[in-house]
């Protein structure tokens, strides 16, 4: 039993731990800011969510399960709002899209300025 | 790592005075916060490096495991981030003030209160 | 058990109640009288009590040393504490008149209360860290002291001020941690044997840290060459202000040198690096005056002239190289003085400064002149003062330099005694400088712009504190004995580190490898 | 929303009162007080809330099923070289108003793989998305506001 | 339990820390490069998310829970900086 | 930053982390945490409040002067050092009264943390509220 | 006998109101103080001839010193010439100040240096002297730049006081010294620093190794004050004080006081050859000097300086001789010139006072004007010629005397004193036959007598020279052998006579005298016609030590103002620099030795990859953090950076810690994006060389931080504190986070120092940028003028 439990627990990190990586690597090689926000915000979230619920379940006390939860409650609030603040400072200070990225909207060209 | 983390204090020791050897403001006040990181570290590496548990009594144990670290140093270098912290950053405002006055961020143009 | 622990915590106390009512200036005013009064008395019973009882001491929260941190007072602390609360009452009262409505709103009393409290714990405290702490309280409330008139000079001074002396701390704060990491302990009576015991095991390590330690504190006392930070910035407060900066900040780094390089490191690592500080403050003592004849403002003449003091001040510290115990004695009993004197004599000097200030509008020596004749009072206060600062007898300063100039002698450092002579020299000249400009010059016609027109009259009150510091100063000099007396008791008392571990009561008598603290100091503890 | 919170913050301090952190705790705290908040509801106002626990739930599933599903497509774009993405930025119209559903709509947008929203409209009207998958941006508007904003509708309104 | 009983077991969550270490090396490259100050900030979030990731599996290593305290922080952390750049950024001169 | 999902999310965080930093505060005897983490915590909490809502809007929040913070911190801290004064022993001697549940044993030592705790959050507002004064 | 020091400084403190109330009139009181002074010397003078009279009074025991008083001969005479000259003087200041409003404090300043010349005279402990020597130097600076509102006034004061004052200096060196030699010779250092026990240990203290140091330096104290060559330069220009002053400052007292020192010591150090080679020497040259350039000048005191000047070299001289005549002749020719010479300078003032001019080429035919004057200048003017039946005759013949009779250079010096004579004949009747006799020429003012305050001084001191010389018993076997007897350490019997005997000796005296008073009227004569200033004199006077002074002042200045700039260049860079570098030049050799010399060897340890890639990336954090062009990556990757020491010290069991410092961090990424915000783009960059040696330097200092860290590994002591903390944090202290515990209880008194930084940071920055009322006020006034001293 004890060995089903620690293998669940490395397996859940381990697949924390992978979305992680592939994250970085997102970051790394995405052509545009928006894109690589796009992997960070998410891919990180689920990984370190998934690692933080492997960690519990391999601690297996209640005291790190309540942790754990908290501390997921908290990236699930916090990097969305992340993401999304920096792709609107990004956008309005006008960093750059990749080429191929169409943009629907004419007006967002131009973002609003004016505060 | 002992070995290793005492060439990073040396390193950031290092950028920290080059920082503040430099003409620039900002630079300054930048390298008095590695110069306080690095301090930290220094103290914290020098009384001896141990990968182990942190200094807590576990509930209805009398003292904390046999290995685990000693707590002193981490006392003393929790003063000495927040002194540091406390000092930065008020000299980070300064250094605000500063530059506001000057309207440069160039210290070679801060000689007035010597010649 | 009460007494060392109240010069810190009464001006804490006071600056609190300060930053509560930091709307109100009366009552910020009136705290801050009250603290420094507060101060002031337990400073002085303090002194009498430690004079009569050798130690007196505190182990803050209940717990033995050298778990615990220890106050300590002997000698030479209960006299700098006093000497800095007498600095900080007069300072205060002169700043009454001094700080305006718009620097007491910044916290003007509440930054002096809080330098004097650190400047009183940096002096008592019997731990090296809680040491560097209390550098860190009054480096910061000096910091924001300098800075608190807002105008490019004052924020130039300051941050020339704060990035040197926190390369300063930062070096103290990690020669700290690599003591502990050798030693394990931080209780300098504790750390006295232990560092026997390095001394022992490695000499060159023992060495080295003694140099970090002398590096530090030397850049905190502005000797050459770190003392770049204090021409910077002395002169850029308020002169009361710059009063209590004359009369602490530099004090506080000679008295962690002193502290340290009696108690903590052991003779055989001390000498050697007490040599090299011993050369650094003659060319201090020269440095500093040079640096001062070449300026033509007050107050810059004045913080140059702290440099050069410090040289004659580390000076006597620096014969801690001697081998011969007598010179240590008198080396040490000279810096007591030394201190003692230019604690005094700096902040009345910068007091003239304020007054000067006040009734011509600048302390810069062109524009102005003629006050022998127009304020005949401050003219003899200042000179008074300033023959006191270049040793000429009887003057407090006279005494003090020739118990320098004697232990040089004794000692046999020709060089040193010559830079003293040079120096001291050069220290008239240039006061006679001031004297010549502000005093005996006549006005000049056309005041430039920034002098005031019309020279406005100075207010009894506003004088009443520098009359009370000459009159101190004159009577030091008139009749030094028993400051001198008092000087040699508590060298005696510092070149005697047994006495004070004793008095400490660190209980353990062995500090090898793999020794552990055995019951019943681990098990026990309070009780 | 807010009472969600106020229930989860009195069972947290629930916890804290009793000094051990523990499921049991936590449960017990959570419960107390969601009952208590439902005695006490005339205090606050609102009684929705105690209906929607259960769409919560269901709500909350279905963004981890999302979440899980769209994770694997992003991880597989960032795997192989950039042949089927087609990123655009879209504007979607909003018929949701208030301040914590537009929140919650563009938090979770964000969150889901492959969408970022990006800015809103002064007016509040128009969300802007970034997305990296919408070869059709009709049909990539249409997706969002029958997915998540109605969704969102059922949970706050 | 503890993870020490099973070397190999320890060994893979040290594994997963140095896949972790990868990733934060990574995110540093992007930090260090930018272009764009919102790319380095991207980066810095994920740094810091890939330290919760190490936090947590340290306080597994460690049987210590309060390691999972830090990782909430590093969290909020990242948060907080990340606001704060936005907010230099919307606020800085262009 | 007028980001309206940013407000949104930082009532919701501002409420969470005080609470949170008082309960880190109060367990720091205990477990990780005490004043300082407690009181940066806070201080990190209005500083995500501030940068959402604008510093008056916070300063309108908080309700209290920093530098009443800051005295009262100050006078806590130092009082509880020096109820033992009174007691006749030496200064910061640890004076014990009750074992309160949740808390562990309460006593002077709590109420300097506490001191401890509103002197950061006083000193770190004081900074975002200097710096971020004059920006509105 | 203290009292008489102490009620002259009580004279002192009180005169400003005594002349406030009563005006001129004050004069006449106030000089019942000296005169009191000379009445007590007077009435004392058997005991003081017998035994001398000793009195002892605490001061500064720590220090050796005491005021250990001693009215021997030497002092009692000197006194008695400073009271009694000082009563006069005080009386002529009244006349000659008459009507000024610094009257009281020219009092003051007087009586001020009218005491510490007493106390002087009769310290006999070195130090006390010594105290007592630099304030004539103070009073006497005061007394100069008296009328300082011109710039060369000022100027001369300085002068003097740094060339006197630096004499000081070498002085004390050489006393302390002495100090030394005695206690080294088993005094105790009250002893050593007392010239009465020294004496009894002269031949030791010769024979000390310190001795010929120590000399020098007391030797140098003495020139300096008394005017020797080649630092005599300052006492012409002394000048500047009123004529009171340098009647009695700067010829009767103050110049001697150099001379009293060297007799003071004579039984100690008198009797080395160094003493006598080097004061005599110095002597000789000085009153030949002294002598020429008197020559050359053509206004009355500056005559009267430099004649001074010359006459003690004579006195130098003499004393450096050190033989019985020679130290008699100097004590009557000390008497002699005290008497004459401020009788002239007197006449000299009274002259300028009523015509306004001192130039004697401008002056003549007072004699029908100033009769009193006139004759009281005559009579002097013969006493300082060494005109018979003068008591300066007598000096003069005394002298040769002594010269003559030298053991070594007898010949050689005794033509220097002719010749030095010649010049004296020759300017004694140039001051008095210029301005007095001849036709009346026209002057700034009309002349006209003065009053009797200014008259009596001059006439009564003529009259005494004349009195002496005509009835020298009154003197040579009271004042003259007492005095002599101290000086020579053994009692000497005195006997000055008007008449010659008929030996070889007195005959050469004799015609010497003679003879070079017939000279010095044809000189007098020869410069008369056209009174330019021989060429030599004048080149003398350019190229002399006064040349030298200002050279050294103007190269000091010029040296200062270099070093100053050099050092303290305003650049903080450089500063840093420095500081780094001589922290990694201190410590860092030490601690490389510290680190070979272990006994340990330092592994690396074990390391794991995630641990390696933390401080991979704590350092590229900071190196990116250098070499970032933006800022905002700078602070976002140093933040980066922090954030990885946080993890790092997670790793290492410190989880207080890691929060605190994550926090942290986050809080300052906070609080510099909100500083930069309002920074300037960062621009400024050094050159690519200064940045490698900047490079250099900082990574000597980290390198030594590193050899340090490494080095405390090689010491292990029992880590007994912290084992205390782990045991007693849950029993002692009831608290299971031992690190909080350590902070709230074990050492609360550094948290407690630690917030209160942070709520004076938090003070800091408000004070800096937040005014608290919610308007803004103009913290950095741009267009003000800098103004010093911030609050006004
Ligand atoms: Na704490
Ligand atoms: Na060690």
């Amino acid at each position: 039993m004890e060995m089903v439990w620690l293998i669940s627990a490395l397996a859940l990190a381990g697949l924390g731990t992978l979305l992680i990586l592939l994250a970085a690597v997102g970051v790394l090689r995405m052509p545009d800011v928006y894109m690589r926000m796009q992997v960070a915000s998410k891919a990180s979230t689920l990984g370190a969510a998934l690692v933080l619920v492997g960690a519990a379940v391999g601690l297996g006390d209640s005291p790190a399960a309540v942790r754990a939860a908290v501390a997921i409650v908290f990236l699930c609030i916090t990097t969305p709002v992340g993401a999304h603040l920096l792709g609107r400072s990004a956008a309005r200070k006008g960093v750059p899209f990749s080429e191929e990225t169409r943009r629907d909207p004419a007006e967002f060209d131009q973002p609003a300025e004016a505060e | 790592m002992f070995v290793v983390l005492a060439i990073v204090t040396g390193a950031l020791f290092t950028c920290g005075f080059y920082l503040l050897m430099q003409r620039s403001l900002t630079k300054l006040i930048l390298g008095l916060l590695l110069l306080s990181h690095a301090a930290n570290l220094a103290v914290f590496l020098s009384a001896g490096l141990t990968r182990s548990p942190a200094p807590l009594v576990e509930l209805g144990e009398s003292a904390p495991p046999a290995d685990a670290a000693d707590p002193l140093p981490q006392a003393l270098v929790l003063t000495a981030i927040v002194i540091g912290f406390a000092v930065v950053s008020f000299a980070a405002v300064l250094v605000r003030r500063m530059g506001e006055a000057l309207s440069s961020d160039d210290l070679d143009l801060m000689r007035r209160s010597d010649t | 058990m009460l007494l060392p622990i109240l010069p810190i915590v009464i001006p804490m106390f006071a600056a609190a109640a300060a930053m509560l009512a930091w709307r109100s200036v009366a009552w910020q005013r009136g705290v801050a009288v009250a603290g420094m009064g507060g101060l002031l008395a337990s400073a002085l019973a303090l002194l009498f009590t430690v004079d009569r009882e050798g130690f007196v001491l505190v182990q803050v929260g209940s717990w033995p040393a050298p778990f615990g941190i220890t106050l300590v007072a002997d000698r030479f602390s209960a006299i700098m504490v006093t000497l800095a609360a007498v600095m900080g009452f007069l300072v205060c009262l002169f700043s009454l008149h001094e700080a305006n409505r718009r620097d007491v709103h910044r916290g003007f009393f509440a930054l002096l209360l809080v330098l004097l409290s650190g400047v009183s714990g940096a002096f008592l405290t019997g731990d090296l860290f809680n040491l560097y702490v209390w550098f860190e309280v009054l480096l910061i409330s000096s910091f924001v002291l300098l800075s608190l008139g807002g105008g490019r000079l004052q924020l130039e001074g300051a941050m020339k001020y704060v990035a040197l002396n926190l390369v300063g701390s930062m070096l103290f704060l990690t020669g700290t941690g690599v003591l502990y990491g050798v030693a394990h302990t931080l209780n300098m009576a504790d750390l006295h044997g232990a560092m026997q015991e390095v001394q022992r095991q490695n000499p060159t390590l023992a060495l080295a840290l003694a140099a970090v330690f002398a590096t530090a504190f030397s850049l905190k006392a502005a000797v050459f060459p770190l003392f770049f930070w204090l021409p910077a910035s002395y002169h850029v407060p308020s002169s009361g202000v710059c009063a209590v900066f004359a009369a602490m900040l530099t004090k506080v780094g000679v008295y962690a040198l002193v502290r340290t390089f009696t108690v903590v490191f052991p003779e055989a690592a001390a000498g050697p690096v007490m040599t090299a500080v011993l050369i650094a403050a003659a060319v201090t003592m020269v440095s500093g005056v040079l640096g001062a004849v070449t300026q033509y403002e007050m107050k810059r003449i004045l913080a140059w002239h702290s440099v050069s003091q410090v040289g004659y001040i580390v000076a006597g510290v620096g014969l801690l190289a001697s081998p011969n115990e007598d010179v240590r004695t008198l080396g040490l009993a000279a810096t007591i003085v030394f201190l003692v004197h230019h604690g005094t004599i700096k902040p009345a000097l910068f007091l003239v400064a304020g007054l000067i200030n006040r009734r011509e509008g600048t302390t810069e020596l062109k524009p102005i002149g003629g006050l022998a004749g127009a304020a005949p009072w401050l003219a003899a206060l200042f000179l008074l003062s300033a023959l006191s600062l270049a040793g000429l007898p009887p003057s407090s300063g006279f005494w003090a330099k020739f118990a320098v100039l004697k232990a040089l002698v004794v000692a046999q450092e020709w060089w040193v005694l010559a830079a003293a002579l040079a120096a001291g020299l050069l220290t008239l000249m240039s006061m006679m400088k001031i004297w010549n400009e502000a005093f005996w010059k006549n006005r000049p016609e056309k005041a430039e712009d920034y002098a005031a027109s019309e020279a406005r009259p100075i207010p009894k009150s506003f004088a009443a504190p520098l009359v009370v510091l000459v009159i101190l100063v004159t009577l030091i000099g008139l009749w030094p004995q028993p400051l001198l007396g008092y000087a040699d008791r508590a060298a005696e008392q510092l070149l005697d580190p047994d006495a004070y571990v004793e008095a400490v009561g660190v209980p353990r008598d062995t500090f090898t490898t793999g020794a552990t603290m055995e019951a019943p100091l681990a098990k026990e503890g309070v009780e | 929303m807010i009472l969600f919170l106020t229930n989860l913050l009195l069972a947290l301090a629930w916890m804290a009162m009793v000094g051990t952190p523990g499921w049991a705790h936590f449960v017990i705290g959570f419960v107390v007080s969601y009952l208590v908040l439902f005695w006490l509801s005339s205090l606050t106002g609102r009684t929705g809330y105690f209906r929607k626990l259960p769409a919560t739930i269901g709500f909350a599933l279905f963004i981890v099923w999302e979440l899980i599903l769209a994770n694997l497509r992003v991880a597989y774009d960032v795997i192989t070289p950039a042949a089927n993405r087609s990123p655009a930025v879209v504007a979607v119209p909003l018929d949701v108003e208030t301040d914590a559903e537009i929140t919650l709509l563009a938090n979770l947008i964000t969150l889901t793989p492959g969408t970022l929203s990006l800015d809103v409209s002064e007016d509040r009207k128009t969300l802007y998305v970034h997305a990296m998958f919408a070869e059709d941006t009709e049909e990539f508007c249409r997706e969002i506001k029958e997915g998540f904003e109605r969704r969102v509708m059922e949970l706050l309104r | 339990m503890t993870l020490s009983d099973f070397p190999w077991a320890l060994t893979a969550a040290h594994t997963l820390l140095a896949v972790l270490g990868a990733a934060m090396v990574c995110s540093a490259v992007r930090l260090l490069r930018g272009p764009s100050l919102p790319d380095r900030v991207v980066a810095l979030d994920l740094l810091v998310i890939a330290a919760v990731a190490v936090a947590a599996i340290l306080a597994w290593v460690y049987r210590q829970p309060a390691l999972i305290d830090l990782a909430v922080l590093l969290a909020l952390t990242a948060f907080i900086s990340t606001v704060a750049l936005a907010w230099y950024m919307e606020r800085s001169r262009p | 930053m007028n980001a309206l999902v940013l407000q949104t999310t930082s009532r919701l965080l501002v409420l969470l982390l005080v609470v949170f930093s008082v309960l880190v505060l109060i367990r720091g005897h205990n477990e990780p945490g005490g004043g300082f983490i407690g009181g940066l915590l806070c201080a990190l909490a209005f500083a995500t409040h501030a940068l959402s809502f604008g510093i008056r809007g916070t300063r309108r929040l908080i309700r209290v002067d920093p530098h009443r913070l800051l005295g009262i911190g100050l006078l806590l801290a130092a009082g509880s050092g020096a109820v033992s004064i009174v007691l006749g022993q030496p200064f910061m001697t640890g004076q014990w009264w009750a074992e309160v549940p949740g808390v562990g044993k309460a006593g002077t030592v709590l109420i300097f943390d506490i001191g401890v705790y509103l002197v950061v959050l006083g000193a770190a507002m004081m900074i975002l509220v200097g710096l971020m004064g004059e920006g509105d | 006998m203290f009292w008489t020091v102490l009620g002259i400084f009580v004279l002192a403190a009180v005169s400003p109101w005594v002349t406030r109330r009563l005006g001129d009139r004050a004069g006449w009181l106030l000089a019942l103080g000296p005169a009191a002074v000379f009445v007590f010397w007077v009435t004392q003078w058997p005991s003081v001839d017998a035994e001398g009279l000793t009195q002892t009074l605490p001061w500064a025991e720590s220090l050796g010193v005491e005021l250990a008083l001693r009215g021997d001969g030497l002092a009692g005479a000197m006194s008695m010439l400073i009271s009694g000259i000082g009563a006069l003087i005080v009386v002529y200041a009244s006349g000659y100040l008459h009507g000024d409003p610094r009257l009281g404090k020219f009092y003051a300043y007087l009586f001020v240096f009218m005491g510490a010349m007493l106390g002087m005279v009769i310290s006999d402990n070195l130090v006390a002297l010594f105290i007592f020597w630099e304030m004539t130097s103070v009073s006497s600076y005061l007394l100069i730049g008296f009328n300082h509102h011109k710039p060369d006034y000022r100027d001369a004061a300085l002068k003097a006081l740094l060339v006197t004052g630096g004499g000081g200096l070498a002085l004390l060196a050489g006393i302390i010294m002495l100090g030394g030699i005695g206690t080294s010779l088993g005094l105790s250092l009250r002893e050593a620093l007392t010239v009465s026990s020294l004496i009894e240990h002269a031949d030791a203290i010769q024979g000390h190794a310190w001795f010929a140091p120590m000399l020098i330096l007391v030797l140098l104290g003495c020139f300096t004050k008394s005017a020797q060559f080649p630092f005599h330069f300052w006492l012409p220009s002394a000048m500047a004080g009123p004529t009171p002053v340098s009647a009695y400052l700067h010829s009767a007292t103050m110049v001697k006081a150099g001379v009293f020192l060297l007799g003071r010591l004579h039984p100690v150090v008198g009797q080395s050859t160094l003493f006598a080679v080097t004061v005599t020497t110095v002597g000789a040259i000085t009153m030949l000097v002294g002598a020429v350039m008197a020559v050359g000048q053509r206004d009355m005191k500056g005559i009267l300086a430099y004649t001074t000047i010359s006459v003690l070299g004579t006195l130098v001289m003499l004393l450096g001789l050190g033989t019985d005549q020679a130290i008699e002749a100097a004590v009557a020719f000390l008497f002699a010139h005290g008497l004459y010479k401020a009788a002239l300078f007197m006449a000299a003032g009274n002259v300028d006072h009523a015509t306004g001019t001192r130039d004697v080429t401008k002056l003549g035919g007072l004699r029908k004007l100033m009769p009193w004057t006139a004759a009281a200048a005559l009579v002097a003017s013969l006493s300082k010629a060494g005109a018979p039946p003068m008591f300066g005759y007598l000096g003069k013949k005394l002298l040769l005397e002594a010269k003559v009779n030298a053991e070594t250079l007898n010949v050689l010096l005794t033509a220097t004193a002719v010749v030095a004579n010649i010049c004296m004949v020759a300017v004694a009747l140039l001051l008095v036959l210029r301005p007095f006799w001849g036709e009346l020429k026209q002057t700034p003012h009309k002349a006209h007598e003065l009053p009797l305050s200014m008259n009596l001084g001059p006439m009564l001191l003529a009259g005494l020279g004349l009195f002496v010389g005509l009835i020298p018993g009154v003197f040579d076997a009271t004042l003259g052998e007492a005095m002599a007897s101290s000086i020579y350490g053994e009692p000497l019997e005195m006997k000055l006579k008007l008449l010659f005997g008929l030996s070889i000796e007195s005959l050469i005296v004799v015609g010497l005298s003679f003879g070079a008073l017939g000279l010095g009227y044809v000189l007098y004569r020869v410069l008369r016609p056209g009174f330019s200033v021989p060429e030599p004199i004048r080149a003398l006077g350019r190229f002399g030590p006064d040349r030298g002074y200002r050279l050294f002042m103007e190269g000091l200045m010029g040296g200062a103002a270099w070093h100053t700039r050099k050092l303290q260049s305003g650049y903080l860079r450089r500063y840093v620099l420095i500081v780094v570098g001589a922290f990694a030049l201190a410590a860092g050799p030490l601690a490389w030795a510290a680190l070979r010399s272990g006994n340990e060897a330092i592994g690396f340890g074990s390391w794991q990859t995630h641990e390696l890639i933390l401080a991979l990336l704590v350092v590229a954090g900071a190196v990116y953090g250098v070499a970032a062009r933006s800022r905002l990556a700078a602070i976002a990757s140093i933040g980066g950076s922090g954030i990885g020491l946080a993890v790092l010290f997670a790793v290492s069991g410190a989880v207080d810690l890691a929060i605190t410092q994550l926090m942290v961090e986050t809080l300052l990424v906070v609080i510099l994006a909100l500083v930069m915000l309002r920074l300037p783009a960062m621009t400024a960059k050094s050159s690519l060389p200064r940045r490698g040696r900047d490079l250099l330097i900082a990574a000597a200092g980290g390198a030594t931080v590193t050899l340090l860290v490494l080095a405390s590994a090689t010491v292990e002591l029992p880590t007994v504190v912290s084992d205390y903390y782990q045991a007693q944090a849950v029993p002692k202290a009831y608290g299971r986070n031992v690190v909080n515990v350590i902070l709230v209880d074990f050492r609360a008194l550094d948290t407690l120092g630690e917030i209160v930084v942070v709520a004076v940071a938090g003070v800091g920055v408000a004070s800096l940028v937040w005014l608290g009322h919610g308007r803004r006020s103009r913290l950095i006034d741009k267009d003000r003028p800098e103004k010093q001293g911030g609050a006004a």
